[in-house]
């Protein structure tokens, strides 16, 4: 049991802020939100460059053998600069899953290109009526003469819009909402019967609303086992709620931060309103669900390479529980202590905002959490 | 003590229900339906359509064109216009200036004013903050330097609601930098559209709309005769309308339409083979909320009872800005997680997307939070319920 | 619409005051803790003659023709002095029911000597296994000869130690669920069969275990209509729980304004704490609790008597709610700002504390209210 | 960072549950399983049998009597103990003034008082608070006035847990009225069997139990040995002493036991034709507080972990106290709701009335109520972070 961080790990997390200071401050996401696009492919390359999109696939596909923990450490860090690059749709989620269960011909194919900083994934899961149940799955994948035939529809694809290779998980066999019968394939976004609809989020990063539309793909593009595809979907999706609990805590520390510090500068009734003890007092309790936020989350970071799948769900749960509830009571304070400049879209503390309310939603919300956490074996077991 | 509605007043209900039906035009009626948002122009178009109608102002007394009615007519009146989703009229002349004039004009001030306030005619707004004078109101800077029978206002207010929709402000000034900063502040009315030197810049609110403005003075003159209350005892006024502000910023009758609205989210919302609506621990969680809110609704009517009528509400209403605007955003906040997914999408979403129904809802919670912080934040309230109410002791 | 109190409501709410302070302060109820019965025949005459018990009965029964609100105004200052006379198990449930339902004969037997203070009543209804809900009920009244039999247990019969007279609520059909089926019983408390056992509460208050091992019950003892009774029964504790938001109004203001007091008058770092805003604050949002629950009290108390059972539960389920998480704010932070000495017994806040928590868990906690509400018809209508 | 055990770490695991498992006494196991509550003598009987294991103080060093454990063998130990509702040893001995000795303690004092506080031979109490010196704590009047190789005592202490049961109490006293009330403050250690002039009042806390004492000090002589540390320096213990009560009081372990009554009584109430713990709502509510509790817990392995072995824990163990106190109070809470009806009870309800596992829990409930006030309030937590780690500025 150990939570220092290793001398790479440091150099890591140093390495990253140092690049938000100077290339990807919250200025220029602000530009970016205009955008077509959101994100630039030369600073995604830059990433790229630094090794970040490398550092937790095994070294055997041209990473660098670490674990999720690092990909907490850099994430948390983008998040402190809201740095728009589709970190976790391409390197945590799709990139995820084609490290672990891809053939080594899609390593190749796909992977290396993605760590080269030359393209990037996308991970389509959600559909219209799923809400966070990854069994309910409409989109179907007929068998056809070279493979498959894609039929239907996903939603919020996170980097939908820009992804050179999605992954889409269809129902080869069985019903809505049946456990087995999903299967993902890795298709090309700019495959015939494909198309793409730019959806703006609140929090300025773009998805795709995508419809396939009989679209075929080749027999080599199954990843994982035929109808075998929902655990394989539901360790990734962990692993994007762990990400999302990684990121929110650096938009969580940075707001905390801002607001602590803005308590010390802003001046009414001729004193810094950080003299009142009753701002002192909810910032004292916004620093505990910070600190809380941060424990869960390296608890979580931990355990997502844990292949036990329990204590996986359990720990993963807990900090997304509490990203979402004690994050909540971060956000929300740093609002009501900025006052009304927080209301503005010009104030930086509202784009930290509307990012952690997206991730709040993002792969689970508190009450899925919750269930989630209470249907576990453990749950009805000992409870310490 | 009686709650009970009399057969007239039974009858009232069924006459004001009949006739808002009838009267909201089919476009808005749509929206209403929908819970969408309404245009400038549309809630515009209400008012107007109320003013005809003479109930545009149920508070104002009869003499200056209030329809007369008693707290029971309005507390009704105000419960059908939420039930309908009716568009909510700008509260800055009819809520706010307008009763202050009533209460503190002079004759020719109140001839000159209240009528096209009530027609809808002349849209008002607020000059209160500053950029540095935000919950400590009293020390505002913006100066009025009388010259002949003129104010020379030089300054910046912010938080000028709707100002770019405006065609008259009401600001608090200093006349006066002797004293406690709570003396030599008066209360002028200004022309927006007409008066040299006043500039309005909307600015964009994290809900993505311009909800707001910042107004700047300079050099800008406004006559002495638009002067409600003697000079440099604006700070009665200016906390009279705080208390007026505090029971509408409440937002009780508001934030039912928003309830209404997650319901009907998780109704469509579908989860499983059922909705949203059919998980018991949802539906207990939309329950708690408006059980809560009628606990407010409860203390508003009280409240509202127990002040006279035209005499602004005492600090006792700071309970109904607090406990109303907490609703309020956790009704937003529950709308959001009725939402699910679709929560991340944002008013510009494509409609594939992001049904109708569902487009404002994340404007709203953002813009919403606002509604903790200005008419005197949360803390200001809390702040003047200690010291004045409960009378607890100076640091 | 009216909030105002009538004169003669007035006159109630000072006389009450008036008696709570000279005659029943606190410090009275402190001593009868000790005692068996918990509380005091002469008082409760006392009370009679003061015309209390009888004021919400209609005048042909030797009432005075009140409403329930006036029974809500007692209770408010009554909880004011934690007065341990069995108003709410006498007056409002069991007098209530036989003032509603009972035949001429029953009136003259078992209210009016309630009302005169000569007597006291109870209603066993609650079983071991039965929690909140009123339809699960095991105890059974076979038919006999000359009436019933009556065979089972009930618990945490309110005044039940002391009670002359006692409504029973059993099973006449159907199974332990049933709704209908239920009868209610008039069964005088040296019965033959009936065994009590005194049990000891929280809040210092007496109630008892009941067992019914064959007790021979008349015919003219049937209250209402036979296997019609769960509707009386639902009548009675919605009215029950109306009453338990009135006394803890009481106990809830007077906690409130103890902790006000005492923040003036206790001194820490050489100043009163109620200087410090931090606690300042916490104070207005007690505030803000006490006047909710007031409001909500206050609607509840009105619609008790209202026939249509939809406005009543709504009314008296959102006050319950209100009392449970409301309250309950304000009881919480009232022992927090009183410090360490809210703990020790000899303070009277705890018994304040304890009280409320008592009267929270009486018909119906928050879960529960809240889930009647959320199955009422109304709730899937209009929200307004 | 990792936090997976080696197989030395499973192994450990495996020993200390199998030996705890073997050496509760029958009565405390039943007790134990129950979730019942355990009096002061079985406390004192496990705390002998840990002791004679070598386990009675887990974070002492070696040298005095620890079991030489790391960080991870002391967290596996503590979450065995908790797993099995073992009984929690006092905190007075071993967790408080054990440590202060071993860190400010001269050879003499090491000697003397060290190996009884760990074999149980001498129980501890604690002498902070005073009638007038509460969260204040600075401002304590215990007067110690120097007479030849003593001080006199002369003052009152309250909220001296478990004085009643205690050998030995350490007190803050004043032995300087100079300077700022933080100076002139001393650390005692006095033999309260042994002292004329002491005199220990019990007094019952609205758990209905006797956990507090008064005590009183009328002329009573400590010799000036029995000083921890240096005359008038006082005030850095008492800080280094609350870092380690905070940590104490937070109280993840024993919320744990807490929590598993809460499920047993679930799962033991009927509702309907299945049990409370059927119900989903219900059962959110449980998983919602283990969840938040394991948030805490992991707090406070971090914090341990971070801090050295043997040092105090700093400013950021306040963290433990507000978060940890308010979940182990909520936990109160939720077992209390789940009783239902029988939550009305007490603990001299009769058996038939309220079964043996239930009949603690509304003592508790009432008891914890002061976990949020002893120990340095959590507003006096928030002060601390406030002012120490945030740097907010005074007022």
């Amino acid at each position: 049991m150990n939570f220092d961080l290793s001398e790479e790990q440091q150099m890591i997390v140093d390495s990253v802020a140092k690049f938000v200071e100077n290339d990807s401050p919250v200025e220029r996401f602000r530009e970016l939100r205009q955008s077509e696009q959101g994100w630039e492919p030369q600073m995604w390359a830059k990433m790229a460059e630094y090794g970040w999109l490398a550092v937790a696939y095994p070294e055997e596909q041209g990473g660098f053998g670490g674990s999720f923990v690092d990909l907490a450490l850099i994430l948390e860090q983008l998040g402190r600069g809201l740095v728009p690059e589709p970190y976790i749709p391409s390197v945590v989620l799709a990139g995820g899953l084609i490290s672990k269960f891809g053939s080594s011909e899609q390593l190749e194919r796909y992977l290396t290109p993605m760590i080269e900083g030359r393209s990037s994934l996308a991970l389509a899961y959600a559909e219209k009526q799923s809400r966070y149940n990854l069994n309910d799955c409409l989109t179907r994948a007929d068998k056809s003469t070279g493979g498959w035939t894609l039929k239907g529809q996903k939603v919020w694809v996170l980097n939908g819009h820009a992804a050179d290779h999605l992954i889409v998980a269809a129902r080869t066999s069985g019903e809505q909402f049946d456990s087995s019968g999903i299967s993902l394939f890795i298709v090309d976004s700019d495959a015939p019967g494909l198309s793409r609809i730019l959806v703006k989020g609140m929090d300025g990063q773009r998805s795709a609303l995508i419809n396939f539309d009989g679209v075929e793909v080749d027999a080599d593009r199954l990843l994982g086992e035929e109808n075998e595809g929902l655990a394989p979907l539901e360790w990734a999706i962990d692993r994007g709620a762990a990400a999302a609990c990684a990121e929110g805590q650096g938009e969580i520390s940075e707001m905390f931060e801002r607001t602590v510090q803005y308590l010390k500068d802003r001046r009414q009734f001729k004193v810094p309103i950080g003299s009142f003890q009753a701002l002192q007092h909810r910032a004292a309790e916004m620093f505990a669900e910070v600190e809380l936020c941060k424990s869960t989350m390296i608890l979580a970071a931990i355990q997502a390479d844990n292949e036990d799948a329990g204590t996986r769900k359990a720990e993963i749960s807990s900090a997304k529980l509490q990203l979402n509830d004690g994050g909540w009571f971060v956000q929300k304070y740093a609002l009501q202590l900025f006052g009304g400049i927080a209301i503005t879209d010009e104030e930086d503390i509202g784009l930290f905002f509307k990012r952690l309310r997206v991730l709040n939603g993002l792969f689970g919300d508190a009450d899925y959490h919750v269930d989630r956490f209470q249907s576990l074996e453990r749950f009805n077991g000992e409870s310490i | 003590m009686d709650m009970s509605f009399t057969p007239e007043q039974i009858a009232f209900r069924k006459e004001v229900r009949e006739w808002i039906d009838s009267a909201l035009p089919p476009e808005i009626k749509r929206k209403a339906e929908n819970g969408a948002n309404f245009e400038h122009d549309e809630v515009m178009e209400w008012h107007k359509i109320l003013y005809r109608k003479g109930w545009a102002a149920p508070g104002w007394p009869e003499e200056v064109g209030g329809p007369g009615w008693d707290v029971a007519q309005r507390f009704i009146f105000g419960e059908e216009c939420a039930r309908a989703n009716a568009p909510t009229l700008s509260p800055f002349g009819l809520g706010m200036v307008g009763p202050l004039i009533i209460e503190y004009g002079n004759d020719e001030q109140k001839k000159r004013f209240l009528p096209k306030i009530l027609s809808g005619e002349e849209v008002w707004c607020q000059g209160y903050s500053e950029p540095n004078a935000g919950s400590d109101l009293a020390s505002l800077q913006l100066r009025a330097d009388k010259d002949g029978d003129d104010y020379i206002l030089n300054g910046q207010k912010t938080w000028t609601t709707h100002a770019q929709y405006a065609d008259w402000i009401f600001v608090l000034c200093r006349t006066s930098s002797e004293g406690k900063p709570q003396q030599g502040i008066s209360f002028l009315l200004a022309d927006l559209k007409n008066t040299e030197g006043i500039e309005v810049k909307p600015f964009l609110t994290t809900g993505g709309t311009d909800a707001f403005s910042e107004t700047w003075f300079e050099d800008a003159r406004v006559p002495q005769e638009n002067r409600v209350g003697p000079e440099n005892e604006g700070w009665t006024m200016a906390k009279a309308l705080l208390g007026h502000e505090r029971t509408l910023i409440g937002g009780v009758a508001e934030s039912g339409r928003w309830l209404a609205a997650t319901k009907r989210i998780a109704a469509s919302t579908p989860v499983g083979v059922g909705t949203l609506m059919d998980d018991v621990a949802f539906r207990r969680r939309i329950a708690r909320l408006e059980m809560r809110r009628r606990a407010v609704g409860m203390a508003n009517l009280r409240i509202l009872a127990a002040a006279q009528v035209g005499r602004a509400p005492g600090p006792e209403s700071s309970i109904l800005k607090l406990a109303g605007t907490e609703v309020y955003q956790a009704i937003t906040e529950l709308a959001m997680d009725a939402m699910g997914h679709n929560a991340m999408g944002w008013f510009d979403s494509p409609l594939e997307a992001l049904p109708e129904p569902q487009q404002w809802i994340a404007s709203q919670f953002n813009y919403l939070r606002a509604c903790t912080i200005y008419g005197g934040s949360n803390e200001i309230q809390k702040n003047i319920i200690s010291k004045v109410i409960l009378g607890l002791p100076n640091a």
